[in-house]
């Protein structure tokens, strides 16, 4: 066995185990600095995956299913803000109600369009490899030999710090939701402005799902999710609403996902339900380590009324 | 002036039918879509949730867990603490009882049944203590702890149950079966009820004097609205936080503690199927009313058994019962949301 | 407007066949492996047939109750974790019969349905010991429990049996709808220098059987012949026709002549537990092997003995060398 | 000419009519206040016109030109600036950040640029500023200056104050009626709120009063007098003089000694503070804001821990009561009743608690017996203080925290923002409690409010007591020159 394979094989692991979360996590991102919580980005990753893999099963051509993703998770972050914006429903019980539809929905479809054969793989988006640099040791096929996605995930994370602290609307966003009121009686429509960030979060989540379905498994299964869109939500909050702190988070879960494969794959033998939640129990260390004291956005989960004088 | 007063009176009662009718609807095509019969799936739907005799009692069954554990998510909620960890204090609060009930033999079912009660609590409360103290004194966010806590709590289970605490011969990961003298009678003869939702609606009936009697209910309210002022009133903040994460955690814990008492006798791998994740809605769309997630939790539980029972009844397949479920809860919450605004508009116009 | 008399005799008309299964009936696997055996005995026997899908371990009690109680004659419990309730709701129906399938019980009205699958996880033992070149093979599946812990013994016997020394790692995910973990498990056994595996895994097996085919080694598949998916990659595959048995046991219900037994069923019935089509790559000399050992078993030659090994309880290879 | 011009303006919160029928005109390039008690409705109609309310009724005319406004960036678009009485800043953000908030119309912000653009700004106008500092790091002062130069950076030619000087120390209030005047002088409208009727005699050319949502009459303010202007606005004849008695200061009820406080970010926040009150005595802390008045009153009150030092009580364990500094999050729950307020220390306590649980009745004995002895208007006991007017709201700490006839009392801002009738009972209540003979530390940064009020004064000045002055003989001049950190000569 080649230690250097094995290591570059490992962080390309955590890296790949990293993309979905961080996808979520970045929607949630969005969605959260805007003040509207974002429990659904569960039913977002999934809805993401399914659609993806639909239009590319029908299709044949994956860039198509990513289109189709984005159109879906943008929808389902529409339905969202106009809960929580416009009725303003409870944050967290339209986030708990999506995911339920999503879960329902998803694998009612599912079993109409891929009928017998939901496993069949499907066409999927390759490596781009760029030449030089992907061969690097180590380096060069963890950040230079990835696919589509992978690139675009790492645009994204610059992209968003870059938006949120150098542009006018990322100034705005952070602004509603720190303080809706402050930005209403500065000129700004607040609703507007959660609606764009929440619609993003959809579309951002649901490329997540799309990374499960056309990258990393190739095919579409029922509840795939798995619980990926509540690690987002851990890893939105440990990184404290920043993008480069939640995609580390990210690749934190990621890394150590990865590290307990690896062990039970060594043959160690510690039981392996302690090696399954290594990950929950390193985050959750790391916080207590970190003294993580992250304070949400001043707004989260409050709906804004532009007549009302203290938000009791 | 009379238009508005009746429609004060009736829109409570109107909008979370629409929501409910609405749903159903959706439900109705979804069923068409799959080749299954709509009526009769609502019909069986309705009897076997309320109107029958067994239907009843499995609707009580599912209600006990449900009830425990929204009302602990409600407690937190009062505090101003959102507890998501409501899955994983189940699991250990099933952990509780369960060692008493296997491990503690020759006790009369007066004592056994409120030790292993309070086992189940004292678990459960530890795991909801932990996020309450991180919270408290390093200031640690308790959503993303009570999450995490969740996986560790299942996981930790499913070792147990399958290392040191499973049953010799079982084909799958279980314990042995508890005493006799530690298990919960059945209510309903014949039927799955059994005393656990007694003790719930007791639970319900002391935290609601609590909450709204007690003293310790004025202050955990005074912390969630104002925890700035409440410092400054001399009460302890920190104090009341754990106090009320341990309590949250140790009533999720009893909704566990009943899984195993009353309805499985042994402790199991998966002891809860979301009913930790059920509760925050529930408790969410009851704003705060003990009264309200009485009630509701009963709703979620009708749904859920009802729903069981469409499935194995009139064949609709599971995805369409699940997305009726979310079609439920999503439209009671728009429900909610728009009666609450047209509440405040009659309000406002009435007196003009 | 005829009263219903209730027949003592439960005529065949009136056959009513139930089935409890734990997870979703589209999982290429397990459950829709019972799903099917289901519909196979409505076509067979013209029954009257139900399932329910996804019952969590909270509703099992419920679900089993109902079936009974609304007059089902026969009802399957798809999986192990059943057992547990089937002991519950049993005794109050006795004019029911209970069968656990995986399970390991056995009563008046309760019987246990199980394939013997360590017979056949002995054979694809041959033959990953005779094809690895790293001697590093390996097991994977969603969780851990009797019927996956026997199915990675006879793994583990039959490679012995061919390399003492082969080293057998296993791994779980904990998750059976997690696709993505269980294919990342498999990229981790495939990192650390495994070349040949067995993997249980209903939902996530074509993904572990197209990840091999990439990698470029082998693997096995499971319950269903699957060497379409991977053909490069799966050597064979362990095929149980559970719907078979379901079918067979059904019909043994029907005719009255079902007993409270555990029936095992082994590669003696062929057409329940067999392997599947061989891949191109296994050498005829390896084939020959497998046929012969397969052989051994279903004559008695090979058998399977309870016995205890550091400690715990398993089963040891046992050669009756005439 | 008219600049604004109002007709019969309307806006109701449920049955409540906060603005009843409103005409009001505003003259090009003058100052024009509005004057009212606390809940008259002047808050509601200056957010109207800034677009943040709706009316129910009316026109509004600008330069006689009829227009809607439909949100605040309507408003700002049309030349109107709003500096709101609770401020609308978003504390993680920097000044910078947020003086350009909702203005920028370019995709990338260049914030280096734009800094520059507002260090320069504010020079041209004297409001020192420092752009790069966040917000929630900045005194109130400060904050006051980020919400002018916001209004100025986009160029408004009405602006709107509202109670801009409730949080002001003397020399920043003369420096800004100094640049509303240099403003007005350019020709631009000033609608002016305040409860000082010094202010506006001072710095406006004429005044509106408003009493329950109604114009009860628009004058000249040459054709005014603070008296004229107060009676208008109660309806009755007020005294605006506090009658203070002289009294002998009794036993020392509080002695602390060399202590040092620090603030959040653990930063020492008072250093080596040492003084003694006595029964019967006011000690007047005067200070700008931000200078370690709450963190000394927060040790004092016992509810922040102290790095060093001593704190006294003679008798031991005699009662606190302690009026913060801000009602709203440090005094008050403001989603819980006037009576459930009113037991928000004593609630563990007979005869609010008895057999483990809460008693309704003493409750609300407690609470009708408060309501009387204060004055606290509101329709009731259950209603919640988030409803009552600031001096209303005051009003109920102020009964909570002198319910047990506390030996000392610890009084910070106690008057911010409260209208005059209000300012002149809780000021009147607290000379009682002296006269009683609590020892009282009174904290504020209106020095005039100190000296009427005080016995000694002590003037902090960076956590430091700089001296301590007999309130009879100390000068406005020297007090002012202590408090921006002069040394006693
Ligand atoms: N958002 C609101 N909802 C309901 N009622 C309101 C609201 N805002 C104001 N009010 C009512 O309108 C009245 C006038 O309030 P407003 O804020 O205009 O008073 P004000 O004159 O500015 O008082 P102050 O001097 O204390 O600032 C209040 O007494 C209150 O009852
Ligand atoms: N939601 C509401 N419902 C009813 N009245 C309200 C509401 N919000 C605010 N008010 C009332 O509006 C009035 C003005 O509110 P505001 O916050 O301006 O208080 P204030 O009297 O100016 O006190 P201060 O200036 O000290 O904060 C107060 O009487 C307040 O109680
Ligand atoms: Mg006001
Ligand atoms: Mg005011």
């Amino acid at each position: 066995m080649n230690n250097l394979n094995f290591f570059s094989d490992y962080l390309i692991a955590s890296l790949r185990l990293a993309v979905p979360l961080a996808f979520a996590a970045l929607g949630g991102l969005y969605s959260e600095r805007s003040g509207v919580l974002n429990i659904a980005l569960e039913g977002m990753l999934l809805t993401g995956a399914f659609t993806a893999a639909a239009a590319t099963f029908y299709t044949g051509n994956p860039w198509l299913g990513i289109l189709a993703s984005l159109i879906a998770g943008g929808l389902v972050g529409l339905l969202h803000a106009v809960l929580c914006v416009t009725l303003r429903v409870d944050q967290l019980v339209s986030g708990l109600a999506i995911n339920l539809v999503a879960a329902g929905l998803t694998s009612f479809l599912a079993r109409l369009v891929f009928g017998g054969s939901s496993t069949q793989q499907l066409p999927g988006i390759g490596a781009i490899t760029i030449p030089g640099l992907a061969n690097i040791p180590l380096i060069g096929p963890l950040l230079f030999q990835q696919d589509f996605l992978v690139y675009l995930l790492f645009i994204l994370v610059i992209l968003t710090t870059y938006i949120l602290f150098k542009t006018s609307f990322g100034l705005t966003l952070r602004a509603v939701g720190e303080s809706p009121k402050a930005a209403g009686t500065a000129g700004i429509s607040v609703t507007f402005v959660c609606y764009i960030a929440v619609v993003i979060s959809g579309c951002l989540a649901s490329l997540g799902g799309a990374y499960l379905t056309l990258v990393q498994v190739r095919f579409f299964a029922e509840g795939m999710s798995a619980g990926k869109g509540f690690i987002a939500i851990a890893a939105l909050i440990f990184g404290r609403w920043h993008p480069i702190g939640s995609a580390l988070a990210c690749l934190l879960f990621g890394a150590t996902e990865a590290l307990q494969l690896r062990i039970q794959a060594l043959g160690a033998n510690i039981p392996y339900q302690f090696l399954v939640m290594l990950p929950y129990a390193i985050a959750l260390l790391a916080l207590v380590g970190l003294a993580g004291k992250s304070t949400p956005p001043k707004a989260l989960g409050t709906p804004y009324f532009a007549e009302n004088h203290h938000s009791d | 002036m009379i238009a508005t007063n009746r429609m004060k009176f009736l829109l409570p009662i109107l909008s979370p039918l629409i929501a409910i009718t609405s749903a159903l609807i959706v439900g109705a095509i979804l069923m068409l879509i799959a080749g299954a019969n709509p009526i009769a799936a609502y019909s069986i739907l309705f009897q076997e949730s309320i109107s029958t005799y067994f239907g009843f009692g499995n609707t009580l069954t599912k209600m006990t867990p449900l009830l425990f554990a929204s009302l602990g998510v409600l407690v937190a909620l009062r505090a101003g603490q959102f507890n998501i960890g409501g899955e994983g204090q189940i699991y250990l609060g099933a952990l509780g009882s369960t060692l008493i009930g296997l491990y503690v033999q020759g006790l009369p079912a007066v004592i056994h049944i409120p030790l292993a009660l309070l086992a189940g609590f004292f678990f459960g409360a530890v795991w909801g203590w932990i996020p309450g103290y991180l919270k408290a004194m390093r200031g640690v966010n308790e959503v993303i702890t009570t999450l995490l806590l969740n996986y560790i709590a299942v996981n930790l289970v499913s070792y147990l149950v399958q290392n040191p605490l499973m049953a010799t011969g079982a084909p799958s990961p279980y314990s042995p079966l508890i005493a006799k003298t530690s298990r919960l009678p059945i209510i309903l003869p014949q039927s799955l009820a059994h005393a656990g939702i007694l003790f719930g609606l007791i639970a319900a009936g002391i935290l609601w004097v609590l909450l709204v009697r007690s003293p310790l209910g004025y202050q955990i309210t005074a912390v969630g609205f104002n925890p700035t002022a409440a410092r400054y009133a001399h009460i302890s903040v920190e104090r009341t936080i754990m106090l009320v994460m341990a309590f949250s955690g140790g009533l999720a814990g009893l909704a566990g503690s009943c899984e195993v008492m009353g309805l499985k006798y042994r402790l199991f791998e998966q002891v809860s199927p979301g009913y930790g994740f059920d509760a925050i809605a529930i408790a969410f769309l009851s704003r705060g009313s003990v009264v309200g997630v009485v009630l509701t939790s009963l709703f979620f539980a009708a749904l859920r058994s009802g729903a069981n029972v469409m499935q194995r009844s009139a064949g609709v397949p599971i995805t369409v019962v699940y997305a009726i479920q979310g079609f439920m809860v999503l439209f009671i919450a728009i429900s909610l949301a728009v009666e609450r605004e047209i509440r405040v508009k009659t309000l406002w116009s009435a007196k003009v | 407007n005829k009263p219903t008399t209730p027949t003592a005799t439960g005529g065949t008309e009136g056959f009513k066949i139930a089935i409890a299964l734990p997870g979703m009936i589209t999982d290429k696997g397990w459950n829709q492996s019972g799903y099917e055996g289901i519909n196979l005995t409505k076509q067979k026997l013209g029954a009257e047939t139900a399932y329910v899908e996804k019952v969590a371990q909270a509703d099992q009690t419920e679900v089993l109750t109902d079936f009974a109680r609304k007059g089902y004659n026969l009802i399957f419990a798809h999986g192990g974790q059943f057992d547990a309730a089937i002991e519950q709701v049993a005794s109050q129906f006795p004019n029911t019969f209970f069968v656990g399938v995986n399970g390991n019980l056995k009563a008046e009205n309760i019987a246990s349905l199980r394939i013997d699958h360590l017979q056949a996880s002995y054979l694809c033992g041959i033959i990953g010991a005779s094809v690895t070149k790293s001697n590093k093979l390996s097991y994977i599946a969603g969780e851990k429990f009797p019927a996956t812990e026997g199915e990675l013994r006879g793994f583990e016997l039959g490679a012995k049996s061919v390399k003492p020394n082969i080293q057998i790692t296993s791994t779980f995910t904990g998750d059976w709808n997690d696709v993505a973990k269980a294919k990342e498990a498999t990229l981790a056994l495939i990192s650390s220098g495994a070349d040949v595996i067995y993997q249980w895994l209903d939902n996530a097996s074509a993904a572990v059987l197209q990840t091999a085919g990439e990698k470029g080694v082998y693997a096995f598949g499971n319950t269903k012949d699957q060497l379409d998916v991977a053909p490069k990659a799966v050597l064979t595959s362990a095929v149980k026709r559970l719907d078979l048995a379901i079918a067979y046991i059904a019909e043994l219900a029907k005719q009255k002549q079902i007993k409270g037994q555990i029936y095992t069923i082994g590669l003696e019935r062929t057409d329940i537990l067999s392997l599947g089509k061989f891949g191109g790559i296994i050498p005829e000399v390896v084939k020959q092997k497998v046929l012969n050992a397969k052989q051994d078993i279903v004559n008695k030659k090979i058998v399977f003995e309870d016995c205890k090994e550091a400690g715990k309880d398993t089963r040891c290879l046992k050669k009756a060398t005439v | 000419m008219n600049y604004l011009r109002l007709n019969k303006i309307t806006k109701c919160f449920g049955s409540f009519i906060a603005n009843d029928n409103i005409n009001l005109s505003v003259a090009s390039g003058t100052i024009h206040a509005i004057l009212g008690e606390n809940g008259a409705g002047k808050s509601t109609l200056m957010n109207i016109i800034s677009g943040l309310y709706q009316p129910d009724a009316g026109e509004i005319y600008l330069q006689e030109q009829p227009i809607k406004i439909n949100s605040p960036n309507e408003a700002i678009k049309l030349g109107i600036g709003m500096i709101y009485q609770h401020f609308m800043l978003v504390p993680k953000l920097t000044v910078t950040e947020n003086i350009i908030l909702g203005m920028e119309k370019t995709w990338r912000l260049n914030l280096q640029d734009k800094q520059q653009e507002i260090a320069a700004l504010s020079q041209v106008y004297g409001l020192e500023i420092d752009p790069t500092a966040k917000v929630e790091n900045l005194s109130v002062g400060a904050q006051q200056r980020v919400e002018i130069l916001k209004v100025l950076y986009r160029r408004a030619k009405l602006l709107i104050l509202d109670e801009p000087t409730a949080v002001l120390t003397p020399p920043e209030v003369e420096s800004l009626i100094a640049i509303l005047r240099q403003l007005a002088a350019a020709g631009n409208t000033i609608i002016f709120i305040s409860h000082k009727l010094e202010e506006v005699m001072n710095l406006c050319d004429s005044v509106t009063v408003l009493r329950q949502g109604k114009v009860v009459a628009t004058i000249s303010t040459s054709a005014a007098t603070p008296q004229q202007l107060a009676t208008l606005m109660v309806g009755r004849e007020v005294s605006l003089q506090l009658n203070k008695s002289s009294t002998l200061p009794g036993e020392i009820i509080l002695s602390v000694q060399n202590l040092q406080v620090a603030d959040e970010r653990n930063i020492p926040a008072v250093n080596n503070v040492s003084f003694e009150l006595r029964a019967g005595e006011i000690l007047g802390i005067a200070g700008v804001d931000g200078n370690g008045q709450r963190e000394l009153a927060d040790a004092i009150a016992l509810v922040r821990t102290i790095k060093q030092g001593k704190i006294e009580f003679t008798p031991k364990h005699s009662s606190v009561g302690y009026i913060p500094e801000d009602r709203q999050t440090m005094g008050l729950v403001l989603q819980f009743s006037i009576a459930q307020n009113l037991i928000l220390k004593a609630f563990k306590y007979l005869p609010f608690c008895r057999h483990f649980l809460l008693q309704p009745q003493a409750i609300v004995n407690r609470a009708q017996a408060a309501m009387q002895e204060f004055d606290i208007r509101a329709n009731g006991i259950d209603i919640k203080v988030s409803q009552l007017s600031g001096g209303n709201q005051q009003k109920v700490v102020l009964a909570r925290e002198l319910a047990l006839t506390p030996a000392l009392i610890i009084a910070m801002q106690p008057t911010r923002g409260l209208d005059v009738g209000a300012t002149v009972a809780v000021q009147s209540r607290i000379l009682t409690e002296r006269d009683r003979g609590a020892a009282i530390l009174y904290i504020s940064n209106e020095l005039e409010e100190v000296m009427a009020m005080s016995d000694r004064i002590a003037v902090i000045y960076r956590g430091e007591f700089l001296a301590i002055l007999d309130a009879a003989t100390a000068k406005v001049e020297e007090i002012g020159f202590l408090m921006a950190g002069g040394v006693n000569q």
